[in-house]
């Protein structure tokens, strides 16, 4: 006979002002099997965890119930409780009826009685739960790290510096990201690549980082410390080991007035590249879309069309027919870094976002968006660092600077704020009017969000000191009228319209996540938002974990974030990272399957659903060791416990541990509605 | 083609008449069938709506109704502000609480909102290959080939989108697109969906001007030589209040209705298209583009025959070249 | 609210729906924990189980809930593509197609059985999901006809722990 | 007056299904309002006004009288507050309640049109100018050159009149509007 | 049927098979026949009457006829798709047996006549009509000569599908809860289907009891569910449940349902190639989903 504790939480108010708690006690108190009730404010907190504690001692206890929150809040509290009190942890179940109750419902008849059902039906559970232990599995103490933007650099050379080896995989030419296309960085306008550069070297030197550049993550299989993935490295058509990186090819290169990627458009490369100067590796990659010598495959000329690169390569290290090739990596720990991009305004959208056909983005080619206007202001950028604007490469004297341009704008399919726009925004005003001493920069803005440190200083230094003017308002149209770009504007604090003639227009457009990520998620088994972005596992208190055990996340690719707060996170993922290498074995929950040999019938249904692998043949012999058939054998090392084995047994020979067919068929039972 | 319900609204048959009488023109050219919605009434324009939301949707909801009752599915409203109120009582139908339910009581008939509503810049976009044909097939010289053309929409063609939604709102192409079609070429310009005063142009006059100023300004610094519309309220604006706003020594711009200007393309008489009923004289304008195509295709007919004529000298040459090439050929082979 | 003191909460028939509901730990329940954080005001018929996955859900379980007097069912998980087990809602979704058809071919009105995706951020889908599904049932009325299939007596045969009055509030 | 609990901001959103409070005073509606510097309240003003409660001053106000209806400000809007519908009804509920600072010469065009509509089922401008002479007081102006529309066709003497004048008069009535 | 004899002499007489299981005559009719002597090959027919699902022999459950030694076994078109479900499960390897299949062309709804008779659509087996698996591929003797379509059934299993289909919800459950009111949980409808493997059903598990055991309407219903479904994409429509079952229970149209419902929503038909994955147990990404929210 079970006898079980059952604890009821008030929550404070939160369950107490809808749930009839002391009801709900009365009414569990004479249940069958239960051997004891016990209300109070606080289960969580020490005196109530010492409370089930001390019941569980007291009553001899075999079972424990708690009624409070979701499990996803308090399960691991409860159950530590419960082990420190010598109960096995896999005796004690939560009730929740707090999310699933009394948050939700307003009568309190109704709620209470409900709170009565659920309790309930998990006191008839935990009379089937049994005593489990904990499995232990090994951790590979390998690190995979997807992005080699800041956030990826910082999370690969802390999790290295830490002694463990780490992959970085980064899908373009070089590492670098973002951050190596800024010009000077908020608040402190210090030089981007001069603080980034010598990072990116380093990743790439550590003895204990093994970069791959022009790859991408193909495949990812196995489960927290025990992840293979498989990594695409896609043709470079260049030969790593002999390249030496001295850009004869690109000189040799016919095809020069390919829009570069790195200058946002605004410069040109050729069709054999290195993305720019202080690329890290130096060796170029061969853009096929591009080049004469593959366009020329493509239209199916006998003859190669070109070949000038190969041609001018004196270490021999081109190769026309270099495959994309694939390589398989042991892993502990993934590190999801993907970055972001910016919202392309322009006609052309994908699905769910609409454009902004007012503001003649893509159409007026003196309206830019931040990133280009980086390029512009950046000494190693297409103009050196002259503010020149791209229709004719005039000095603009009035440049206007819009805000929340597809930020916070739920019409258009991003609601969000995308955080770093208002601080970029002051940059850009600093920096224009420190190279065009008489320009006038004016900044369209609906709130300046400044939180951080020394953030709100910069953006008023900008206004005070460099005398941007900032309109509170924002922009209803922008067009070109012959040489200028009209801006029409109101200015909500004089109660005005504004229409300004700029020469340039700079529109701060709002992050996005990066393409792919949502395919990159489902690799990984993590979910992402609405928008795309990759879902942390806790929105407070686990901000860089992910769903999936043993992925984790940093910088731009979980939610808009400025540099610091990127390495900020990725030093967090490194410590996430060090500390599950910290053992060498992991505890996992035990829910996993189990096959009844005697029932089992071998038709290995059960291994045709398994998502993961875990389920085998294995021959099972008679006393004298003669094999006389075979069944089904679960893994628990690989066993993640869906139990989807279980529901397709026809002879019900699985067991799915911790969600048995009886716990179940118990639930089902107690609601049982006959009166 | 099958008929659609056609309902002129009062501008069409009043201040407007040249729209209703070169769309009428075009449509048969077309052969697109018009049957005019038998007792239709007035849709309210902006006084039914800004006075009373529910009155608003009535109005335009009887003409529906009509439209319904009399076995049709599609109803060509031309006027955009029409167009825009029957589709805006459309959708209010649809979509708000109550209101479906209302109307059969209101309107005193069964009504079951089953029918949809175009306008006419709609009705010759989905028509433009065949105006393409049709243009390209006519023996007159197209008067408006090459010429630079404003397409002008104002609001109510295109705005709210769920009303309209036929086009893009900021950007929209389907006036263009009749342009094209019609040879003549699009300009683009900044104006096309700016508001022209619409209504106020009784009770505000000078707003009007102002507005219409801006946008008359902006198409002539685009180098338009007239503006399309396709709108009683924007052509009136435009064209009634034009010589108010006028500068002194300024060429007037001509404003034409799209179905004026597909008439034209076509060949129609100007007559036949109202054109002579404009404030803003369209005669200057037409016969410098009659007098143009007729020395373009002059131009061209002579360069063909130019052309042809070298072409049978070439031929000639060549077939005294066959027979001396060849010897020709086997002396090259000989040295 | 002044009027809504029936603390029985009862429609005017006197009929209360019983549903129960099967969802996946993952998503459908962590989104029933987001309705609750959202304080999302819903009817309160419907007694979660909670599965590891909609994969774990067997067609049995729907049967069972029906024998012991459920008026309806809820089955729901992860969207395609979101489950943590990677597949087992594709499975599951066979699974339940098949079972939604026959029973509906036996003669079950299949608006007694709702089947749906409910992501862990959608605390709102799962208020309407929970809503509509009761709406549906209470129009049906008690699933009389299952329970007039229990033996004579099967059902006095109550199960462990009786149901406790409703008076206690 | 009206009860406690309710306020302009839940009238307007029980009539129109907008909620005034998504509107965060961005001005991007006022940037484009063709109107904007003619008009004393600018769209995301009487957005503001709703969202306050001051009725009085939004019902009262002549700005809103000045809208053109052109939806540019609704289109613009980022945030779906469609501040276009929201002039709409508080237009109405300013007839409504009967404090309709309409600029003489508006009100009188609004009632001249529906008068006519009214009378013959369809708009006689001719018709209409009379009217909205008489009623504007603006007798002198000229207000749609009359003599040049007459002489181009587009004016006639005589009203187009309907036969179901009958229906278009029961409209009226069920909605409740008199010009 | 000299060919039958034949090859089944001549494999019982090098040794390639153990026991040979197919048809014989009988007093009443029809019946199944296990020769293992050359020379009883001679008492092998078949004919029209030759009705049972003999693969329900290969069943594992059957673990007394596999100690006999490799079995020749004769099948029909349609007893060929339940071996390939056995291969499919594992519970059969293709060396286990030698198929000798027969061309078939219908059989009659019963086995039990002294003599064969010609089909017509008073007497055909409704099953038959339609088989698409005629020319069997999985075997390793195809044999006969080829057979004339069946005859069309005065009312197809799918008309009577269709019939029910067409009924109000109500009449459905009047019509079904009636059937299976009559249920005696004889479990015959199991024990002859071949593809009823388990050891251990899941009807007689007790711990937890899905199914409750005594013959009431509930537990009858449940019953039938459950067999219904853990037939649907296996059942190769051979009838030998409904043929078995004591007290009439119109099982084929339960499994025909099942047979539209897999192919309607996932394209599956049963079929003899054992490599074919069956439909419960796999996916696919667009799968039909319309009746989830």
């Amino acid at each position: 006979m079970s006898r079980i504790g059952v604890f009821i939480c008030h929550c404070g108010e939160n369950i107490g002002r809808t749930v009839d708690c002391e009801a709900v006690t009365e009414a569990l108190k004479d249940h069958p099997g239960v051997a004891f009730t016990e209300d109070y404010k606080y289960m969580c907190s020490d005196p109530g965890q010492q409370l089930v504690k001390k019941a569980i001692e007291d009553n001899d206890l075999t079972g424990v119930v708690v009624a409070a929150c979701s499990p996803h809040m308090h399960e691991k509290t409860f159950r530590r409780a419960c082990d420190q009190a010598g109960l096995n942890k896999y005796m004690c179940e939560m009730a929740n009826i707090r999310e699933h109750c009394s948050w939700i419902h307003e009568d309190r008849g109704e709620a209470t009685e409900k709170a009565v059902d659920i309790t309930r039906t998990i006191v008839e559970k935990v009379k089937h739960n049994q005593p489990l232990e904990s499995i232990h599995i090994p951790v590979t103490k390998r690190a995979l790290v997807i992005g080699g933007g800041i956030a990826g650099i910082q999370a690969a050379l802390d999790i290295a510096d830490g002694g463990h080896e780490v992959v970085l995989v980064e899908k373009e030419a070089s590492i670098g990201g973002h951050m190596s296309q800024l010009s000077e960085t908020f608040p402190t306008l210090d030089c981007s690549q001069c603080i980034l550069t010598p990072r990116m070297v380093e990743a790439y030197q550590h003895p204990n980082i093994k970069l791959h550049t022009w790859s991408e993550v193909e495949k990812v299989d196995g489960y927290i410390g025990n992840f293979t993935v498989k990594i695409r490295k896609k043709a470079r058509s260049v030969n790593e080991d002999l390249c030496n990186g001295c850009g004869d090819c690109q000189e040799a290169c016919p095809a020069k007035r390919i829009p570069s990627e790195f200058e946002a458009g605004l410069g040109n490369r050729t069709a054999i590249y290195v993305p720019f100067p202080q690329a890290v590796p130096n060796i170029p990659v061969l853009d096929r879309q591009n080049c004469t010598l593959f366009k020329g495959r493509r239209k199916g000329l006998a003859k190669d069309a070109c070949g000038k690169c190969k041609e001018a390569c004196l270490k021999d290290a081109i190769d026309y027919d270099a495959e994309d090739t694939f390589i398989e990596e042991e892993i502990g720990a993934i590190v999801v870094a993907t970055g972001f991009q910016l919202y392309s305004i322009g006609r052309e959208q994908p699905e769910g976002l609409k454009g902004y056909g007012e503001y003649g983005y893509g159409e007026v080619p003196d309206v830019i968006d931040g990133l280009q206007f980086e390029r512009l202001a950046s000494a190693s950028g297409p103009t050196a660092g002259a503010i020149l604007r791209p229709s004719d490469g005039k000095e603009p004297k009035t440049v206007v600077f819009v805000h929340c341009v597809g930020s916070r704008d739920s019409e258009k399919g991003i609601s969000y704020c995308s955080k770093i726009c208002c601080m970029y925004n002051a940059k850009h005003a600093m920096l224009y009017k420190h190279k065009v001493h008489d320009g006038r920069a004016v900044a369209f803005y609906m709130d300046i969000r400044a939180a951080g440190k020394g953030y709100d200083e910069f953006s008023r230094r900008a206004i005070e000191e460099d005398g941007a003017e900032y309109i509170r308002g924002r922009v209803s149209r922008i067009f070109r009228d012959g040489d200028v770009v009209k801006v029409w504007g109101y200015d909500t604090l004089s109660q005005e319209q504004v229409v300004i003639d700029a020469d340039m227009v700079v529109l701060a457009t709002a992050m996005r996540p990066q393409d792919g990520v949502r395919e990159l998620a489902q690799k990984l088994s993590v979910s992402t938002d609405e928008h795309g972005f990759i879902n942390e596992a806790h929105p407070k208190l686990r901000p860089v974990e992910t769903n999936t055990a043993g992925v984790f996340v940093a910088g731009a690719c979980q939610a808009p974030r400025d540099i610091p707060d990127a390495v900020a996170m990725a030093s967090a993922t490194g410590a996430k990272v060090l500390s599950l290498f910290s053992a060498d074995e992991l505890e996992r929950e035990p829910a996993v399957a189990i096959v009844n040999e005697n029932t089992c019938i071998g038709c290995m249904n059960c291994a045709k659903v398994c998502a993961y692998g875990a389920i085998e043949q294995r021959e099972i012999c008679t006393v004298d060791g003669h094999v006389c058939g075979h069944v089904a054998y679960v893994n628990p090392g690989v066993c993640q416990g869906c139990g989807t084995c279980q529901a397709v047994c026809l002879s019900k020979s699985v067991e799915l541990q911790t969600f048995t067919d009886e716990q179940i068929f118990s639930e089902i039972n107690a609601l049982c509605y006959w009166e | 083609m099958t008929d659609v319900a056609y309902y002129p609204g009062c501008s069409l048959h009043g201040t407007s008449r040249e729209f209703d009488e070169s769309l009428r023109a075009v449509a048969a050219e077309l052969g697109i069938g018009l049957t005019e919605i038998a007792d239709w009434s007035c849709c309210g324009a902006s006084s039914g709506h800004t006075t009373d939301h529910l009155l608003g949707v009535a109005l335009p909801a009887r003409n529906l109704a009509l439209a319904e009752a009399q076995g049709f599915d599609t109803v060509l409203a031309p006027c955009a502000a029409c167009y825009n109120r029957l589709s805006a009582a459309r959708l209010a139908i649809a979509t708000e609480d109550g209101l479906a339910e209302q109307m059969p009581d209101i309107l005193g008939h069964p009504f079951a909102n089953s029918v949809d509503v175009h306008n006419a810049v709609e009705l010759l976009r989905d028509a433009s290959v065949t105006i393409e044909e049709k243009v390209a097939a006519t023996l007159a010289p197209n008067p408006l080939e090459g010429v630079k053309l404003a397409a002008y929409y104002g609001c109510l063609l295109v705005r709210p989108f769920e009303v309209c939604g036929y086009d893009d709102p900021e950007q929209p192409t389907s006036m263009d697109e009749v342009i094209d079609a019609c040879g003549a070429d699009d300009v683009d310009w900044d104006m096309k969906v700016e508001c022209c005063g619409g209504a106020f142009s009784v009770s505000r006059t000078a707003s009007v001007l102002r507005l219409g100023r801006a946008i008359i300004d902006n198409a002539r610094s685009h180098g338009a030589e007239a503006i399309i519309v396709a709108c009683p309220l924007c052509h009136s604006n435009l064209d009634l209040r034009q010589k108010a706003m006028a500068q002194r020594g300024e060429e007037p711009m001509p404003i034409l209705f799209v179905t004026q200007m597909v008439g034209l393309a076509l060949g129609l008489a100007p007559v036949d298209l109202g054109l002579g009923r404009h404030f803003v004289d369209t005669e200057p304008l037409i016969a410098r583009l009659v007098q143009q195509a007729a020395k373009r295709v002059a131009a061209e007919k002579l360069a063909k025959e130019e052309a042809a004529a070298k072409a049978a000298a070439r031929a000639e040459k060549q077939k005294v070249g066959v027979a001396a090439g060849t010897s020709g050929a086997e002396g090259g082979e000989a040295q | 609210m002044s009027d809504a003191v029936d603390t029985s909460g009862a429609a005017a028939d006197g009929f209360e729906p019983r549903i129960t509901a099967f969802v996946c730990n993952w998503c459908t329940y962590t989104g029933a924990d987001l309705a609750g954080t959202s304080r999302l005001h819903m009817a309160s018929n419907v007694r979660i189980i909670r599965l590891p996955c909609t994969g774990r859900i067997d067609p049995l379980f729907i049967v069972k809930s029906f024998e012991r007097g459920a008026d309806g069912v809820i089955v729901s998980g992860c969207h395609p593509a979101d489950c943590h087990y990677t597949s087992g809602n594709y499975h599951a979704r066979r699974r339940f197609a098949v079972f939604h058809d026959l029973m509906e071919f036996v003669g079950v009105d299949p608006r007694r059985m709702t089947f749906s995706w409910v992501s862990a951020s959608e605390g709102a889908k799962w208020r309407d999901v929970v809503d509509e599904a009761v709406a549906n049932v209470r129009a049906l009325g008690p699933f009389e006809a299952y329970r007039a299939l229990a033996p004579e007596d099967a059902g006095v045969a109550a199960p462990a722990g009786a149901r406790v009055e409703a008076e206690a509030s | 007056m009206s009860a406690p609990s309710r306020t302009l901001a839940t009238d307007i959103l029980e009539a129109t299904g907008i909620n005034p409070a998504t509107c965060y005073q961005c001005g991007k509606c006022s940037a484009g309002c063709p109107m904007a510097s003619e008009s004393d309240l600018r769209p995301h003003n009487v957005m503001r006004l709703v969202v306050q409660d001051r009725r009085e001053a939004a019902l009262s106000e002549q700005s809103i009288w000045l809208c053109l209806t052109c939806e540019t400000c609704s289109a613009r809007c980022p945030n779906a507050c469609d501040p276009a519908r929201v002039i709409d009804a508080v237009r109405e509920m300013s007839i409504e309640a009967e404090v309709a600072d309409m600029p003489r010469n508006v009100a009188a065009f609004h009632r001249a049109f529906l008068e006519q509509i009214r009378t013959n089922g369809r708009l006689h401008e001719m018709g209409m100018v009379m009217e909205y002479k008489l009623r504007s007081g603006d007798l002198m102006k000229d207000v749609i050159n009359a003599p040049g529309m007459l002489s181009r066709g587009k004016l006639s003497f005589r009203a187009e009149r309907i036969e179901g004048v009958a229906e278009i008069k029961r409209i009226f009535e069920k909605c409740g509007v008199t010009p | 049927m000299s060919e039958v004899r034949e090859v089944a002499r001549k494999l019982l007489t090098d040794g390639t098979v153990r026991v040979i299981v197919g048809w014989e005559d009988a007093r009443r009719g029809a019946r199944p026949v296990f020769v293992t002597d050359p020379a009883d090959t001679e008492r092998l027919i078949f004919d029209t009457r030759c009705v049972h699902n003999l693969v329900t022999y290969l069943n594992p459950r059957r673990d007394n006829v596999a100690e006999l030694g490799k079995i020749g076994l004769v099948v029909k078109g349609c007893d060929a798709k339940a071996v390939a479900g056995l291969l499919r499960e594992a519970q059969l390897t293709r060396d286990d047996v030698v198929l000798i299949g027969v061309r078939c062309g219908g059989v009659l709804e019963e086995a039990e006549l002294p003599k064969a008779a010609s089909l017509s659509p008073e007497n055909v087996a409704p099953r038959c009509y339609g088989c698409d698996n005629r020319e069997p591929e999985l075997v390793d003797h195809l044999l006969g000569e080829s057979q004339p379509e069946p005859p069309r059934p005065v009312m197809t299993i799918d008309e009577r599908v269709a019939a029910l289909d067409a009924q109000p919800l109500e009449e459905r459950w009047a019509f079904w809860t009636e059937q299976f009111s009559k249920c005696v949980r004889c479990y015959a409808c199991r024990q002859v289907c071949p593809l009823c493997v388990c050891e251990r059903c899941v009807a007689e598990k007790s711990r937890p009891q899905w199914i409750e055991a005594p013959p009431h309407p509930r537990g009858n219903l449940s019953w039938n569910i459950t067999r219904a479904l853990h037939l649907a994409g296996r059942c190769v429509d051979c009838g030998e449940c409904e043929r078995f079952c004591p007290v009439g229970i119109p099982l084929s149209l339960v499994n025909r349902k099942l047979q539209h419902i897999v192919a309607e929503r996932y394209g599956y038909t049963v079929s003899d190639d054992p490599e074919s994955p069956a439909p419960i147990g796999d996916y696919r990404l667009d799968d039909k989903q319309e009746f989830i929210k």
